[in-house]
């Protein structure tokens, strides 16, 4: 379980690298690489701005990675989300799991996007050419999270 | 009773204030009592606390409304979460 | 769509960067990375040697990610799956799924491993002290697989 | 009928065949009736050809034993697949 917050991006392959290092049985890497979209509504996005709550953005991450190496058979995993002013195409945010099969290590990846998205204190603000705006929690994101309440493990993986 | 307030995206930019001591006179109040107390401000406090466009952690965890302040807590408020 | 079959190794940042450069609306990227693991069984693997069917591997691969992209709304997909003798720790398979949104790009990721374990015509030596035995599908690959067949993609993205 | 036939995984090893054309005298035969014919040839070819044990394509795509085979088909006959 690492965590980091960082302003400055980083490199799928030499993160992917650490995981499968720690362990020969990882059979199984799963990783999710978030990146700016160009449009998202009708304007062209110039830019996104990140911010987040220090004191416990750290924190609420490594509560979501807890509870995905609780509920599965993990062997390692990594989350890397950035901070400050992004352009489009430029990657937000890393999710990698490591487990010796796939189904957990798939399992617990869209586990963990799915509660960053609900649970872990960061804001986006978009920047298009008619002005600034605050993005907030999606319907969809919050009702991906709620499955992972009434889904038992097995049916999951 | 006295706490640390942190604001965080929406209101903390429409409202430009990113952090705030305030003391509250009734020590059993609960977050909701204090988000009173702050709409009281004026109409854009009004508005931009208003419950559905808020959220809020005390001590670094998310709070319901209805959960009770200590002193020194810290309170943050805050839009709708939306990173990754 | 895009597929690789071949003996040399592959670099997952490379790889992602091509998927994310096509198109700037890609909001999402899903990899899965598989290694061959120190242990299967009891005795230690010394290595393993994938052999495929030349004339269907590519054809067989090409039909799966045709599924994925007819179910999901992808904006690319690529495989890259190595062939001849590999040593534990060594990436075996690449799948990367390009989409606007998390959700189709985790469901076809996992589609196309779970096809691609029951429909692509590779096959496995495993190398032991003890000697070598030929992999055959698993029965849990063969359930994974047909789960699609009665979901629809709603409940899946 | 002359037909192709290619070996791979399991029994291309263990039957030490990888390729080799079958001439079948039945020009109706299905896949089923090849397989009877080369399980003919021995005990090995027996035990490594049994049903359960193999999985097979017809010009490069997976086919049930009920398959009906034509003139110039590619027939491949290997273990049932584990790749990934």
């Amino acid at each position: 379980m690492s965590i980091s917050i960082q302003q400055y991006d980083f490199d799928v392959s030499t993160e992917l690298n650490a995981l499968r290092a720690a362990n020969k049985n990882v059979g199984a890497l799963v990783c999710f690489v978030g990146l700016v979209r160009d449009f998202n509504g009708d304007d062209p996005i110039e830019n996104l701005t990140l911010e987040h709550y220090p004191s416990m953005s750290e924190s609420a991450l490594a509560d979501i990675l807890d509870q995905a190496h609780t509920r599965w058979n993990l062997i390692a995993s990594r989350v890397i989300h950035r901070i400050g002013t992004l352009f489009p195409s430029e990657q937000i945010v890393f999710v990698a799991t490591a487990a010796a099969h796939r189904s957990e290590a798939f399992a617990a990846a869209e586990f963990i996007m799915d509660y960053l998205k609900t649970d872990a204190p960061f804001w986006k603000k978009e920047q298009t050419r008619h002005g600034a705006s605050w993005l907030e929690t999606k319907t969809t994101d919050t009702e991906r999270a709620a499955r992972w309440k009434i889904k038992n493990t097995g049916e999951s993986t | 009773m006295k706490v640390k307030l942190l604001y965080f995206g929406r209101p903390a930019e429409n409202l430009n204030v990113r952090q705030e001591l305030a003391d509250i006179p009734n020590d059993t109040a609960t977050l909701s009592d204090l988000l009173t107390g702050l709409r009281l401000r004026g109409e854009i406090w009004q508005h931009e606390l208003s419950e559905g466009r808020i959220r809020c952690a005390i001590n670094q965890e998310f709070s319901p409304l209805t959960a009770r302040l200590q002193e020194q807590d810290e309170v943050a408020i805050f839009s709708p979460i939306s990173g990754g």
